[in-house]
């Protein structure tokens, strides 16, 4: 099980999902209209590390995170 | 030294604590960049989100940019709401060289807009905004378009 | 704003009457530049002379320069010795736009460097000796070698 | 009569010259031990403006100052 959190202005709330890499990851949420049209413009972390790869095993407990577009300052 | 407080910052105090903390370190330049909310299209202020543990990373990569040019860096941002003419962030670069910290705070302040973890609404009617258009794509977003 | 004193600069005080003084202008970005003797080759402080005349229209052009871009420059500088860990030279942007503060205050210091007629002096054993290998020939000089 | 005078590191006392233009500044100049060597580095400003040219004529109360190489911060 690994949780997916999304971050500053999309509003949802998290999931627990039964998945094993971010391929699988991505074919979820394109089913997800909340979240769907925020997939193009958001980086992706895995236990708070940015990642470049859908390929990286996830595994039990891990922590997913959608960082939309920032703009701090 | 990162510091997050809610609302506005104390520009005056931050600076002159900041510039205490390095008085005898012999560092040549102190250089400070503090950003103020303008009033613009109407709002109110400006909101801010912040999610801690990326925003804590990505500002120890830059301790460390720093520390190898014998500099050093220190940064403060609001959480929540900061009204029109209040400060929402401060960074600030010392460095035994001029040259060295002019380059630095620019390429720090930069990279702080383009990456850190930190979200920005307009305050406009009593509603919260995200400023979307101002907003910037950390590099390798789309990964799961 | 150009502000001379005899001796060490009060850092803090400054840096807080200038954000003080244009808290509601509207200014997105402040930057101050804060210069500080440092602790090298066995001095015990430096000292400096300052003329006044033509460092005031080298002033006036470089505010010219930045009201162009809808920005203001501040600089407060020191006369006579100022001593290890104290600061001589403040220099400060404010600007609506972050881009143009941080090269404003690049393009300013450097000048300031190469330009401004201010001559320094180490200190050290009790004399006060020309910095001349740090010191840069005023550009058009030689014009009567 | 025009004034010369020197600032910063040059230890020479003003000038009064009777003289019609920065050639034959020059050539004074040239003469005086205490200050030929800083000719090189030297700008010249007359009545506080920097001058780029040997050729502006003189007149009678202009005031001429030597800059040599400068250091602040």
């Amino acid at each position: 099980m690994v949780r997916v959190e999304f971050l500053g202005p999309i509003q949802k709330e998290p999931l627990e999902l039964e998945i094993n890499n971010l391929n699988e990851l991505s074919a979820v949420l394109k089913e997800d209209k909340e979240v769907s049209e925020w997939l193009e413009s958001c980086a992706v972390a895995v236990n708070d590390a940015l990642v470049t790869s859908l390929e990286a095993p996830l595994k039990d407990g891990d922590k997913i995170s959608l960082l939309p577009p920032v703009c701090g300052g | 030294m990162l510091q997050l407080y809610d609302g506005a910052l104390d520009v005056p105090t931050l600076l002159k604590e900041w510039h205490e903390e390095e008085a005898s370190s012999n560092y040549g330049a102190y250089i400070p960049f503090v950003g103020t909310v303008r009033s613009e299209d109407g709002i109110d202020g400006l909101s801010f989100d912040i999610y801690e543990p990326i925003l804590n990373s990505w500002f120890a990569s830059w301790q460390k940019k720093a520390e190898e040019q014998g500099a050093i860096i220190k940064m403060a941002h609001s959480r929540g709401d900061v009204m029109l003419h209040e400060s929402s962030y401060i960074a600030a670069v010392f460095s035994p060289k001029r040259r060295v910290a002019l380059e630095f705070i620019d390429s720090f302040v930069e990279d702080f807009k383009a990456s850190a973890p930190i979200w920005k609404y307009d305050l406009k009617e009593g509603k919260r905004v995200y400023a979307k258009e101002r907003s910037t794509a950390i590099k390798g977003s789309g990964l799961l378009a």
